[in-house]
């Protein structure tokens, strides 16, 4: 059988035990292995309980789960929360200065920090020592990789690794694959790489969990990137800022979660009247309201789909992993800098704080596509009547150009209208430009299928959901349909990849079933359906489960 | 294409205070561009209510926005390309109801743009309301028997926020009006102008004001002092004493600007890829 | 034939033409008339052209025609926008001191009014004094309605008035039927009217138009009505304000058009995360964006269905005019009380500021309905988990109750829980109370039929479109259904009434067919639709026009 | 019933200056209780971060609101039940940032309602990005090389803004904010108090305000012009000088609610109706 690993690190908030958890994909990823990492943490920034899974895999994976083959332990509650999850012949690593516990591996974490200076928050670095060296890894890797992830204090935290690593038993031994290792990438972070990569200049932000990990990542590389970054007042400000930075010619995007999204609406439907480019990153957390705002969730796609007054598209995509976040991204920035439309990239919690391995081969496929501009001839019009209902752009700043952009329905010079005539001419281009948009959903692939692509029953789902939905269509070799792009929505591509396909069930994280309802609109109706809504992600062993019982059950 | 003029009509009420700070922008932005400002790079900024109607009467780059957010946006643009210059025409209503929340960070700021405050003390297109600036007691469509808040003094507002430039015209003294706007738009920083602007319609105050209104020295700019008891002097409610008006206060900060990132630098992915190895 | 006159009144902004047509409305109400008024007006002060369009006839009308009858003209813009749609036997009227004409019947109001010392405000009185006499209203009756709708210069006015009257020459005799005047009520006036009748405590708004005049009249009206009106600094501190209000236990409403709504939207949430109930207005205008403010459309109803982020349920009431506004704020308050729940009243500029008559006898099917409070026994829990899902309400100030709400996920004393388990719990709760609120529906008329209920042929519309297409679907002898509701859907009661239609023609003032792509949620597909997004409402002539080519083209 | 802790596991980071706030107001309220003010008529407001935990450990009403609204909702709750005592808690990047709005036009309407901000000078709960009274300079998530923003003077802001009550407390003088909690309770109309609140886990500033901060006399406390001095002695920065604490402002004013609508009033509709004929 494939090596498939799965290991579990938790401890308080404060403990690092997320820190240690990548430290420990690196050298899984050094190894050769396919990566994944789920972080569970609370809304808190001491205490409680958090936790990262890693799953470390000879095949590609793109979920954690839910059993585990190693816990490590930093304090107690760890082991109480997830011991039940333990594989049979699982190993537990423990901190015993703090947890008292008759089997596993105990190691006296504190005694050790104590014994050479540390401080307690090194523990994570004993511990995770101590977890390598059982499975085998050489100290060099270990040391490269410490080296690489530590910034501060490097002396000291070796000399702790290397006293748990010395004085730990070697139990097993992991095999290195013959792989080079990948990029280990959050979604956010691929957001952020994709949208700079297709020509990003600034992105504006006000803070807002899970968004605010792209906010983090952009300022700290905005040099690197060659951007702009800025954090303003409050999600107004922002959304209001970026439109009109791309009104001035510049690539702009925001990023928010459904709280931040909901006062971005008025200026949504500004985007979609004015024709002004806008790219915003809407990562998902469970709602309503603040909801529980450190887990994720599938529920704000109605919201997606219809927010903003008055009659206009938007695009609406969701992709489901890093990949997928960094292409569409990038994709959509382009898209919408064609139309001159906002754009909504719909991610969660679970892709923006997810690491996933990188795809490099995706970095060609990806550029940064110049939108119409104006050829310099004639009067410089901003809402031009053309044909396909798009026109051409031109900024302020540039020679023979008067720019006027305007939220009230306007001529094509961007006066004020309100003449019937005039209103309805406008509503007409932009109509076009509807139609446009839908003709270029057709071109690209806005569904993608997995698993078996014969197979008569077929599960349907968007976004993180398709991570752990994928390895179970692979297992009951069914059928996944997920549809990337929702609106403009994909009928045409969706129901040719419909066809032969006797049983369908969709999968979502939410309690209303959102993306089914959509569906429904297009004649499209599932037979079943498995939501998940308490917080947390699906699971493969679980969805398989639930999955068997209804393939059973008829 | 040098006419500062449109096509659209103007649909302003005969007498409109309006129409002075029309008049008044268009002789600033005249000789600013008679002195060597290159005409496409001036943009204006404006939201929704009477005063917001100015974007369609001026042949320049504009960005109509909505309700309250002029400033929010002129923001955007400056950060986005900071060879233009930017100006927010925003009403009472805007700049102190709706979007105060722009007015006071945009000030911390300093962001390099100029605000200028078409006040005439009530919501007006939506025929007369009151706003943050409406006197005590002032009866409109949803206050019949009078409201009972005070108004904020703007000018202490924008002190208290630390703009850089503060200043106070009217309508009707055109001269005056366009000095201060050509000395907000050269201030580097953030540049609020507040106007009084009678409202023929609802609120016809040409009679009080220029019976109070006086006109300022200029001395004394980076006085945080003197600029206190200055904005200090009316209290922007019904009373008595006189308005002065020109600038209250002027000191250099830095500004609040997007660094320029050069053209074609080339982003280095594999490197930063590899770091995530 | 019926008698169904047709008088259209116009000028420039404050030259009084609504007041005017008002008038006129009144006198023909007098008269035992049924009545309908749609206003035209631009987003300006002074200037422009505004017109009023009465509607006067012998049967029940709700909406305005395309033809006139009487064309009454204060300045020359009228005569040129409107004289195409006059009738051949029309008649015009006009200020003969700013018109010149060849035909019709010209009054020197100008001269008239500098003579009696009055004021050029006052053409308005003189126009209608001119025109009523034309059509042989008894001096008496102009006097009594001038006596009660003027209250400036009443003497003046009446000595003008007086004057015209006596030089104008009666040319026919309107008749007078025998039945009682009725209350005129625009649809702002009705919601106000219906909200206060239900219990409405406070009205807390921010002037936006279409919405704005139910705040004057519930300012105006705040000690009749036994109410608190405030007008607080923006949308945001509005619904926020108002949901607290609800919270600390009184009725409480909020009004304003789309993007004000946007603005709202955050609330919206939160409203539906802590269960509190509150009642929005949303009165729709042409969009997107600023749009064209002073005129209507059907263009957010995909917005109002899916606002807010996360799952949650409202209620979404569409009434069509006066009569189902005044009934369903009223029903939607208590329902938003009995379901704890936020509930949108959509309506629109139609709606709002068109004039329609008054059914009394609503009066006393609508009354205050008492939520489900708090029993008094044990501890009380805000959030208390039974089985239909509702929490019986108690509020801060009372013995005994600590009442705690709250926007994150809680458990039943409204205390914030990120469990997993905890969170379905309480997930569970609310998704029961939805299923609460499906049945809710099925109980009430949540579909109305006009027109021939047996034809095979039917169009489906619903708000302000429903009055226009009732007078043309009596017309041509066709169904018309009307979905009032439409979250939570009545499914089965359309269904029911789609029985036997073989034919189904969707009508809807937007663009992109909104309520066409909800029903096609629900499996319902229209064989075509009429749509009208110019700003302009639709006319029963035009559609009757549109659907007998829609009939005779298959 | 009578005791005011909930069965809510306190999740602060252990040293953090709101543990002070929580403590110092349940005495506050203890003794307000004592005094013969109703348990049941209290009600706490908060928002999200790490304050706004604070609703959860109160066994009192509570509204835990949305970020940045605090403010708007407990004004809500005093225009419908103005025998209500209603404190909203709120951190500096709900009140100064996101909800600033709400702030100015409370402190202006004067609703008689008490609002502590519990500044620690940054967002905390989204793990430490710049607010608008964080020090110049702060480098936090969003702002690597340092934000070039100066911060706002809290105090200034609610006086400029009519605040009718304005105080500066410190967390960690517990017995002092307790006093300053029962005075802004007590006083009619909005009572502003920002309190220094120390996050041990971003920004320990035990030391920086144990050296600084000193208790102020309450004397003269109507006078603006006293009032405006003692709030600009420190600029909330990262300066040198001295900090005081206590009432810098308090002055009584109409406060802002609504009418008492007698309960069972009965309504004629009839009579509404016939003017619509
Ligand atoms: C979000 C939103 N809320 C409300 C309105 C309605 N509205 C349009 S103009 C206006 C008032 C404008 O007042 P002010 O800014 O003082 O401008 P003025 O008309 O007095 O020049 C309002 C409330 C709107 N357009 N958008
Ligand atoms: C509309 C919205 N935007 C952003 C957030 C994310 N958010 C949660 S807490 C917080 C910062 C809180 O800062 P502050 O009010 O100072 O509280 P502290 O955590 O420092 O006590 C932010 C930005 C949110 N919950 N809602
Ligand atoms: S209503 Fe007042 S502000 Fe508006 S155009 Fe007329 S006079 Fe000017
Ligand atoms: S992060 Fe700071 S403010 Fe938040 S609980 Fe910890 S110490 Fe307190
Ligand atoms: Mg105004
Ligand atoms: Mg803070």
């Amino acid at each position: 059988m494939k090596k498939d690993y799965s290991i579990l690190i938790g401890g308080e908030a404060g403990q690092g035990s997320r820190k240690a958890g990548l430290i420990i994909a690196k050298v899984f990823n050094d190894l050769g292995y396919r990566i994944f990492i789920y972080d569970d943490y609370q809304s808190l920034v001491r205490g409680g309980h958090s936790f990262s899974q890693i799953r470390a895999s000879e095949d590609n994976v793109f979920s954690h789960r839910k059993k585990i083959d190693f816990l490590l332990a930093l304090d107690d509650k760890t082991i109480k929360k997830h011991r039940n999850n333990l594989t049979s012949k699982g190993i537990i690593i423990y901190n015993s200065d703090k947890v008292q516990l008759k089997e596993g591996i105990g190691i006296p974490i504190e005694t050790i920090c104590r014994e050479l200076k540390g401080i307690s928050l090194m523990a994570n670095t004993a511990l995770l020592a101590g977890f390598l060296k059982t499975i085998g890894i050489d100290w060099k890797v270990l040391e490269k990789i410490l080296r690489r992830e530590i910034d501060k204090e490097i002396v000291l935290n070796l000399k702790i690794a290397r006293k748990v690593y010395q004085e730990t038993n070697e139990l097993i031994k992991i095999k290195r694959i013959n792989r080079k290792p990948l990029p280990l990438l959050t979604g956010n972070e691929a957001v952020s790489l994709g949208a700079v990569r297709a020509g990003l200049n600034i992105y504006v932000s006000y803070p807002m969990t899970p968004a605010t990990g792209i906010l983090n990542y952009l300022a700290k590389h905005k040099r690197d990137f060659n951007i702009n970054v800025f954090q303003l007042e409050n999600e107004i400000s922002v959304i209001n800022a970026a439109i009109a930075g791309a009104y001035t010619g510049k690539r702009t995007m925001v990023g928010t979660s459904g709280g931040g999204f909901a006062l971005m609406t008025e200026a949504l439907s500004l985007a979609g009247q004015a024709e002004v480019p806008i790219l915003i990153v809407e990562s998902q957390r469970t709602g309503p309201a603040s909801g529980v705002p450190t887990y994720s969730g599938q529920s704000d796609l109605w919201f997606a789909l219809g927010a903003g007054h008055g009659d206009f598209l938007r695009f609406v995509f969701a992709p489901s992993d890093a990949n997928e976040s960094f292409y569409w991204a990038g994709e959509l920035l382009n898209l919408s800098w064609k139309y001159q439309t906002p754009s909504i990239l719909l991610i969660d919690k679970q892709i923006s704080e997810s690491t996933f391995q990188f795809n490099e081969k995706l970095l060609n496929k990806l550029k940064c596509k110049k939108a119409l501009l104006w050829n310099k001839k004639g009067k410089y019009q901003r809402y031009k009547i053309t044909k396909k209902g798009i026109s051409p752009l031109g900024f302020p700043g540039e020679k023979n150009i008067i720019s006027k952009v305007n939220s009230y329905e306007h001529n094509e010079d961007g006066i004020t209208v309100e003449d019937e005539n005039l209103v309805k001419k406008m509503q007409l281009k932009r109509l076009r430009k509807f139609q446009s948009m839908k003709n270029e959903i057709d071109k690209m692939e806005a569904v993608k299928i997995y698993g078996n692509k014969k197979s008569k029953s077929a599960i349907i789902c968007w976004g993180s959901t398709v991570g752990p939905a994928r390895e179970t269509a692979e297992k009951l070799k069914i059928k996944l349909i997920q549809p990337i792009v929702i609106q403009p929505f994909p009928e045409n591509q969706l129901k040719r990849n419909l066809k032969g396909v006797e049983k369908l069930i969709s999968i979502e994280a939410n309690s209303l079933g959102q993306l089914e309802k959509v569906l429904n609109c297009y004649g499209i109706k599932p037979d079943n359906r498995i939501l998940r809504y308490d917080s947390r992600p699906f699971l493969p062993e679980e969805l398989t489960e639930s999955l068997k019982n209804i393939f059973s059950s008829k | 294409m040098d006419n500062l003029d449109t096509s659209a009509e103007n649909t302003w009420c005969p007498g409109c205070g309006n129409f002075g700070i029309l008049v008044a922008f268009k002789k600033a932005i005249e000789s600013l561009i008679a002195h060597g400002f290159p005409k496409q790079e001036f943009v204006v900024v404006s939201g929704i209510g009477c005063n917001g109607k100015i974007a369609d009467y001026l042949n320049l780059n504009s960005f109509l926005s909505l309700h309250g957010r002029p400033i929010a946006s002129a923001q955007g643009i400056k950060i986005a390309n900071k060879k233009l210059k930017v100006i927010a025409f925003i009403g009472d209503g805007g700049c102190y109801n709706e979007g105060i929340s722009h007015l006071i960070h945009s000030a911390k700021r300093n962001t390099d743009i100029t605000v200028l405050v078409h006040n005439n003390r009530r919501f007006a297109l939506t025929v007369n309301q009151f706003t943050a600036t409406s006197p005590k007691g002032f009866k409109g469509s949803s206050t019949p028997e009078g409201s009972i808040e005070e108004p904020l003094n703007p000018l202490k507002l924008a002190f208290s926020s630390n703009s850089t430039f503060i200043a106070r015209g009217y309508s009707a003294k055109i001269e005056h009006l366009k000095n201060l706007i050509i000395k907000g738009i050269k201030h580097r920083g953030f540049s609020f102008i507040e106007i009084l602007q009678p409202c023929i319609s609802f609120f016809n105050t040409y009679q009080y004001y220029n019976e109070r209104v006086y006109e300022m020295s200029d001395d004394f700019l980076d006085s945080k002092k003197m600029a206190q008891k200055k904005i200090e002097e009316w209290d922007c409610n019904e009373t008595n004493g006189k308005i002065p008006i020109g600038v209250f206060y002027r000191v250099n900060k830095p500004i609040y600007e997007g660094s320029s990132n050069p053209k074609d630098k080339c982003i280095d992915f594999e490197a930063i890829l590899k770091k995530h190895i």
